[in-house]
């Protein structure tokens, strides 16, 4: 027993110390570490040939230009186009990480095309005479915009929906201005064309009007920080000095303030003014200070062919009558403006109406609609861009796809022809052919940095390089054949009589002290109801630098007013009604107001400018 | 019916109550390998370690346990290299004590590390300027030496007698002892060295950095003469605990009060040089680095109360206690000054490695605090488990104190003299 | 053109090495080393609006997984991180400024570089970029208490992307496994695209401007430029001049490669400051 | 009868000596067959072909390593000879056109940066020098690759463990990289290398 037992160990210990000899412990040893380098879960990246391919950035209606890093045609990275005419090279964050979008976790994949034209055939069918068929184009100004314009041409009763234009449709024209006063507007964060606006930065000295200190105030020349929610009275009495006192009392600053303000916008001009929401008070101020013709003109869009001149008008949700509308597309294929849906859903008639939403994935109005087909997305969709805001000429910019689109995505526009049986056609081509026959503009290609006058372009070769990252940019400010946006553009027409398409309508912004909703609402990252990149959320997760959609920056003071100090959620309460969020305590925000970063749930409820109060969840 | 394994003429518990003694710490020792098996399956995700905070409970625990061990080296190079003969009361019981915090600490650096398939990099790439590698290399050779010195007392077993080989072996081994003394007191003083010179050589962090000699940030002094300090006073603070539990006589009065002498006296002279050092922190290190130290301690809770209760409460005070011959004479002074010392040197260590990563850098820092997670928890505590186990067994079938059964037998003498009972 | 290889021949005489002979035209390393550039940065925070972009272009291109759902601001990877910081003023005194942070590339006795037990860290004498070995990391978290702009992080978790979002990864960069530190290196991986370049156009150096790190190529304002800090007429190295220049920590004497600049003094003062103007934190972000 | 004492001892050290040297390096590789029968040796002479007619750089510089099928098909679109291997890669790669999955018998770990252009053209090094004279066999060894570190046999080189078939063809292994640019005075940083 003992003896077998001592026998055993000896065993034992003859073979530990042979194996040291041999080289099999080390061997394993060397192999595990390596093994810890590219162990399982760890991806590979793919190899293959290095290129460079050109598109235009369709998230925003900046459009900026993109050189896309591919690898065996799969694009790895994105940077601007160094030397782009309208985006100078630059791209923002959103754009930086658009390759990334395809593949979101939260895509929508499939859908249920003909069972939704199914629904719509019946509900066309039996379409009441007081009744309506509408598209809701959240992304105006596009080919394809024209395109439902025309199908809702074609039967009887269609509505074109769209929201109200930025600055009802002007374009600016920041190299010309001197000296920008902003009520509140994202003027460094988000506004317009990021390129453009900070190559016009060091021509105009910048003065940020808002109660908080946003990133273009803390970059502003000169920071007024007003009281909440008096941007309006500001705008007003810097128009009208007669009301500088009441100004003075809203806003907080002194009369002398106010006055040398005014002075300032009047003698260092060319001026222009510009604010979060489209405020009446400060498009009248720009009217004011001559700031039409100068850093205001009428925005415009490329030539169109003449069939499709038969268009539906452009209007707003506001101007349709409620319980209208009996068929609605929403076409919110390219992230938009975003309607809030108690505003959508009031026009919709009571019994059971027919919503078909086009989206990339289901937190938009898929969340509402009876059908959601899947579309492309950026980079995958193919389609044109709509104007820039501070682009003053037209232009015309295709989105190239980078990606082949997934098998079974629905093409928005060829869908609603089907529904209204017009013939899409090859819009894009038709109206590159258009804009081909007005003669006139140049033509900036990305991948060689060459601008070309159109007349010493072939057809074909436009077409070619407008595909393969180029832009169309029309000569004058206003292109003789050039469409123009908006009904609002007229030097000096009244605000009062601008037809109902111009004012800021989608949601009424607030007028006097309203003590339901106590604490107004300012953005604090750029709006927007569609997806990031998750890469995004490096800026609010990994850091926080930005905040996470659908949160709100408070005050500790105003967060122990509303009882939620301390906690990490709460329920956000506006007129339109109340949506989860999560709650940020932070001292820059001052007391009694909120500084919310939008996502769908929130723009569904709050637009900018309105109050809201924030209670425990 | 574990018997045949005690040791001759020592009296131990019986079976079932050991058992009942083990039975908590095995199962704390359990939840704490659970615990590091998460951290080691799932990666260090489990913790509340972040960027900031890179170091946390662990390097913490093993900073001070490996101080705590130095009672190990200290009494060796005491008792063989100086010769202090009633040291050998307590040299085995030291040796354990040695065993179980050097590899407890290896143990819970191998959870701490985000890659241990790799721990043989340092060996195989070591870079030399590193403080980091000279511990490394001295803690894992010192631990095979305690291994060594451990392997006698093991053999001493009574049931492992019977083989003629082992008792020839440690026969032969025990011709060695001088020598690995020798050299345990030389890698000792090194890695203990390296330990606190881990952080005085950030120099990126004003807090812990200091100037020095050579290589060596001061710190690299302060540690090693730290270390040798409590590394006896936790030895006397041991033994002490093991007769109180275990209800007998063990160590000779004087073997104690001489531990707590040289204790007191190796602290006395930290204090001295801890001042002087802090002195020239205060006023010419950090400075220099453009920090004013007064910084340092205007971020709650870390306020200069801490430096004063590190220096002045846990250890001049017990220094003076342990110096004082009456003091000395009473157990109770005794024992709540080498604790005292104890916790002196733990706080020490604490400052080092987490009050040094709390406080900002950049002007724009977050002063940030950190609450180790369960994980982290249970991991510690199985450190502490597997160092109380090892011991209790050791104690219960090895002669961790040879003087046991002569001061049994005066027990069994002084019987009807109650003067002398109760005074242990 | 792509210079041409003999015919393969059945050459059983080739041993490993055998057949290459020191070249002569090519210096021996430390000439070369004297002779090398050494990459720097300017900052410009007049111009930086805390838009992000670079962050998320550093991640884009150096293969930074998206935020594991467990991250905090605490256990996430940027390698650039972009802080708030104000002037600790509260209402309309207040005033901000972002400050972008990155691996300040320290060129003298760099802190994190002597204290890694494993040589997984070093400074590069040719380019002077501070160079971090994942493969090579323990994961001992030394140089992350070493550093004293937090520039390194730790992969808390296995890297993970979205399914099929792996498919627009970098292949010039190779994702990294938990339990590893890793930080800024001037994107490394272009480093080596603009070498190879040159080495196809039978050059042996990269010209100024043909390497430039993502975060530099991505700032829509322009305020991050890089360049040879040894070439006088580089952005950086006129910035390093500029009165308004600074750089963070510059006591410590590590030599920090990132230049700032503000013309606002309230901005230069509270990055020297010793500590936070309040007591408080301060920054946010 | 008595069994000396160290008997036991000596068997059991035998026994781990045997398993460690020759069961072991067979253990831990599991080798796949390429998926073409394929001969550099008749590409070079009947062809005449050189190394980088297939093996091509592109216009940037970069290698486009093994070739992609299309190359292949640009002479093979239609069988040339009889041969059995001839008939099964038409079959069922040319006519399918369908990639083979070749292994790579050089591929390097994902954290290594080589460029090929920089060794040929500017350090005039040949193919044989790192690849041995690969362009000379006649058939496609089985590709091994090892079960833990997932790397093919050849990087080891002529270590104990290079495979037999593998003939001249020398390591590829970091040190043998870093053996020849310190012979050039070339060795800076990790991060030459890595990536």
């Amino acid at each position: 027993m003992q003896r077998t037992r001592r026998e055993i160990l000896l065993f034992m210990g003859g073979g530990a110390a042979g194996a040291m000899l041999t080289p099999a412990p080390w061997r394993l040893v060397t192999d595990a570490a390596i093994w810890s380098e590219n162990w399982p879960g760890i991806p590979r990246p793919a190899r293959g040939e290095i290129t460079a391919r050109y598109t235009n950035c369709a998230l925003c209606p900046a459009g900026c230009a993109v050189r896309a890093r591919c690898v065996a045609g799969q694009p790895v990275s994105l940077a601007g186009v160094s030397g782009g005419p309208l985006s100078l090279g630059a791209l923002c964050a959103f754009g930086l990480t658009g390759h990334h979008l395809p593949y979101h976790p939260k895509r929508l994949k499939q859908g249920t095309p003909e069972e939704a034209a199914a629904a719509v055939r019946g509900a066309m069918a039996k379409c009441g005479p007081s009744e309506n068929i509408a598209v809701l184009d959240l992304a105006p100004g596009r080919s394809a915009s024209w395109t439902y314009r025309r199908a809702m041409a074609a039967v009887a009763n269609g509505v074109y929906l769209a929201p109200p234009l930025p600055l009802g449709g002007a374009a600016v024209n920041l190299a010309k201005a001197r000296i920008v006063l902003s009520l509140g507007a994202p003027l460094l964060d988000g506004w317009g064309t990021p390129g453009n606006v900070h190559a016009a930065r060091a021509n105009f000295r910048l003065v940020q009007a808002e109660p908080w200190e946003s990133r273009t105030a803390a970059l502003a020349d000169e920071w007024l920080p007003i009281r909440p929610g008096s941007e309006a009275a500001l705008a007003l009495a810097l128009t009208d000095p007669k009301t500088a006192a009441s100004a003075a009392q809203a806003t907080g600053l002194t009369e002398k303030q106010i006055a040398g303000l005014a002075n300032e916008l009047r003698a260092n001009g060319p001026a222009l003014v510009l604010s979060a929401d489209d405020l009446p008070e400060a498009m009248a101020l720009n009217q004011a200070l001559g700031a039409w013709g100068q850093t205001l003109a009428a925005g415009s869009e490329a030539p169109l062919p003449d069939v499709w001149k038969k268009a539906a008008p452009e209007r707003v949700v506001a101007s349709v009558a409620d319980n209208s509308i009996r068929v609605l597309f929403i076409d919110e294929s390219v992230p938009g403006s975003h309607i809030p849906w108690s505003a959508v859903e009031k026009k919709l008639v009571r019994d059971n109406p027919v919503v078909v939403a086009f989206a990339w994935s289901l937190e938009g109005y898929g969340r509402h609609a009876q059908f959601t087909l899947p579309t492309a997305v950026y980079p995958e969709l193919t389609g044109d861009i709509p104007p820039a805001v501070d682009s003053p000429a037209a232009t015309f910019r295709i989105a190239a796809p980078l990606v082949a689109p997934p098998a079974g995505m629905t093409d928005p526009s060829a869908f609603i022809a089907k529904a209204t049986g017009i013939d899409p056609g090859n819009a894009l081509q038709e109206r590159a052919d258009a804009i081909y026959k007005s003669g006139q503009g140049t033509l900036f290609t990305y991948a060689d940095a060459k601008s070309t006058p159109l007349k010493d372009l072939k057809p074909a070769d436009f077409w070619k390089s407008l595909n393969e990252g180029g832009a169309w940019i029309a000569n004058a400010a206003v292109g003789q054949d050039a469409i123009l946006r908006g009904d609002c553009q007229s030097p000096r027409g009244p605000i009062a009589n601008r037809p109902a398409g111009c004012l800021p309508a989608n949601l009424p912004h607030i007028g006097s002290l309203d003590t339901a909703f106590p604490l107004p609402v300012a953005f604090s990252e750029p709006q927007s109801a569609s997806l990031t990149s998750p890469l995004m959320s490096k800026l609010y997760q990994d850091s926080d630098l930005r905040m996470p959609p659908n949160t709100a920056a408070l005050h500790p003071d105003t967060a122990r007013a509303s009882g939620i100090l301390g906690a990490a959620r709460a329920v956000l309460e506006t007129q339109y009604g109340r949506c989860a969020i999560g709650v940020i305590p932070d001292a820059s925000v001052p007391p009694g107001m909120l500084a919310v970063a939008a996502g769908a749930e929130v723009l569904d409820i709050c637009g900018a400018l309105t109050r809201a109060k924030v209670v425990a969840a | 019916m574990d018997k045949q394994f005690i040791t001759r003429g020592v009296k131990r518990c019986s079976s079932g109550k050991f058992l009942l003694w083990i039975l908590p710490w095995v199962a704390m020792l359990i939840f704490g390998l659970y615990s590091a098996g998460l951290c080691l399956v799932k990666g260090l995700n489990q913790t509340n370690m972040d960027n900031r905070f890179a170091f946390g409970l662990w390097i913490f625990l093993d900073l001070t346990v490996i101080a705590l061990g130095a009672g190990a080296f200290f009494t060796g190079f005491l008792l063989y290299i100086l010769k202090m003969k009633e040291l050998r009361a307590v040299i085995n019981s030291a040796v354990v004590i040695g065993v179980v915090c050097y590899s407890g600490a290896m143990c819970a650096l191998a959870v701490d590390v985000g890659q241990p398939l790799r721990f043989w990099f340092t060996f195989w790439y070591p870079n030399v300027h590193s403080m980091l590698t000279e511990v490394t290399f001295c803690i894992t050779c010192y631990l095979t030496v305690l291994m060594i010195e451990y392997l006698p007392i093991v053999l001493k077993n009574r049931k492992l007698r019977d083989v003629p080989e082992f008792l020839v072996f440690e026969h032969e081994l025990h011709k060695l002892i001088y020598v690995l003394a020798g050299v345990g007191t030389f890698l000792s003083f090194f890695h203990q060295g390296s330990l606190g010179g881990l952080y005085g050589v950030l120099r990126g962090r004003p807090f812990a950095f200091r100037e020095g000699l050579a290589i060596w940030p001061s710190t690299f002094f302060l540690f090693i003469l730290s270390a040798a300090a409590v590394g006896p006073s936790f030895v006397l603070l041991t033994s002490w605990l093991v007769q109180t539990i275990s209800k007998k006589r063990l160590v000779k009065p004087e073997a104690m009060q001489m531990l707590g002498r040289i204790s007191g006296l190796l602290l006395a002279v930290y204090v001295l040089l801890k001042t002087i050092d802090t002195l020239v922190w205060i006023n010419r290190t950090s400075p220099g680095n453009g920090f004013p130290a007064a910084q340092y301690y205007a971020w709650h809770p870390f306020g200069t109360w801490i430096l004063f209760t590190e220096i002045a409460l846990l250890g001049m005070v017990p220094a003076l206690i342990l110096l004082t011959p009456k003091l000395r004479a009473r157990t109770g002074w005794l024992v709540s000054a080498a604790a005292m010392a104890c916790c002196g040197v733990a706080l020490n260590r604490f400052v080092q490695t987490v009050q040094t990563l709390a406080v900002p850098t950049l002007s724009f820092d977050k002063f940030m605090t950190y609450t180790p997670s369960w994980q982290e928890v249970g991991t510690f505590l199985a450190v502490l488990a597997y160092g109380v186990l090892v011991y209790s067994f050791s104690f219960r079938y090895f002669q961790l104190f040879p003087d046991e059964r002569e001061l049994k037998l005066e027990v069994a003498r002084v019987e009807e003299e109650p003067a002398l009972v109760g005074r242990y | 053109m792509i210079a041409s290889n003999p015919a393969i021949q059945p050459n059983p005489a080739i041993q490993p090495n055998a057949t290459i002979q020191p070249n002569t035209e090519r210096q021996p390393s430390r000439e070369r080393k004297r002779a090398v550039s050494r990459y720097g940065m300017s900052i410009d925070l007049d111009r930086c609006t805390g838009c992000g972009a670079c962050m998320v272009a550093c991640a884009v291109e150096n293969n930074i997984p998206p935020a594991h759902e467990g991250a905090t601001a605490r256990k996430g990877i940027t390698w650039i991180r972009v802080f708030k910081v104000d002037n600790g003023e509260e209402g309309p005194a207040r005033r901000s400024v972002f400050v972008p942070v990155l691996c300040q590339q320290c060129g003298e006795d760099t802190p994190c570089v002597h204290v890694c037990p494993q040589q997984a860290v070093e400074v590069d004498p040719a380019t002077g970029i501070v160079g971090q070995m994942p493969e090579r990391c323990l994961g001992c978290r030394y140089c992350m208490a070493a550093c004293p702009y937090h520039a390194r992080f730790f992969n808390w978790w296995d890297p993970a992307w979205p399914a099929g979002m792996e498919k627009t990864l970098n292949p010039d960069v190779a994702p990294r496994m938990r339990g590893v530190v890793e930080k800024c290196n001037f994107c490394h991986g272009r480093w080596h695209a603009a070498k190879e370049r040159a080495a196809a156009a039978g050059k042996p150096e990269i010209e100024a401007g043909a390497y430039v790190p993502a975060c530099v190529e991505s700032c829509p304002t322009g305020a991050i430029r890089f360049g040879d800090l040894k070439d006088s007429a580089s952005e950086p190295a006129v910035a390093a001049k500029d009165a308004h220049s600074f750089r963070l920590l510059e006591k410590l004497g590590t030599e920090p490669k990132i230049y700032y600049r503000s013309k606002r003094d309230w901005v230069r003062q509270v990055a020297a400051a010793p500590k936070p103007p309040s007591g408080k934190e301060n920054a946010r972000g | 009868m008595k069994i000396p004492v160290y008997m036991p001892f000596l068997a059991g050290a035998l026994a781990a000596l045997g398993a460690g040297w020759v069961g072991f390096p067979h253990a831990i590789y599991k080798s796949r067959p390429q998926p073409v029968d394929f001969s550099h040796k008749v590409h070079a002479d009947k062809a005449g072909t050189k190394c980088e007619d297939c093996h091509a750089f592109r216009e940037d510089g970069t290698f486009a390593g093994i070739p992609s099928l299309s190359t292949c098909a640009a002479c093979h679109a239609a069988p040339m000879g009889t041969t059995v291997a001839e008939k099964n890669f038409i079959d069922r790669y040319v006519t399918p056109n369908r990639e083979p999955d070749w292994a790579s018998y050089a591929q390097q770990p994902e954290n290594v940066f080589f460029s090929h252009i920089t060794h040929v053209k500017l350090g005039q090094l040949k193919c044989e020098q790192c690849h041995g004279d690969q362009g000379a066999s006649d058939k496609l060894r089985p590709y091994q690759v090892d079960r833990i570190s997932g790397y093919s046999r050849d990087i080891w080189g002529p270590t104990l463990f290079q495979s037999k078939a593998a003939g001249t063809v020398p390591g590829m292994k970091m040190d043998d990289c870093v053996d020849c640019h310190r012979k050039q005075g070339l060795s800076h940083s990790c991060l030459d290398c890595h990536k």
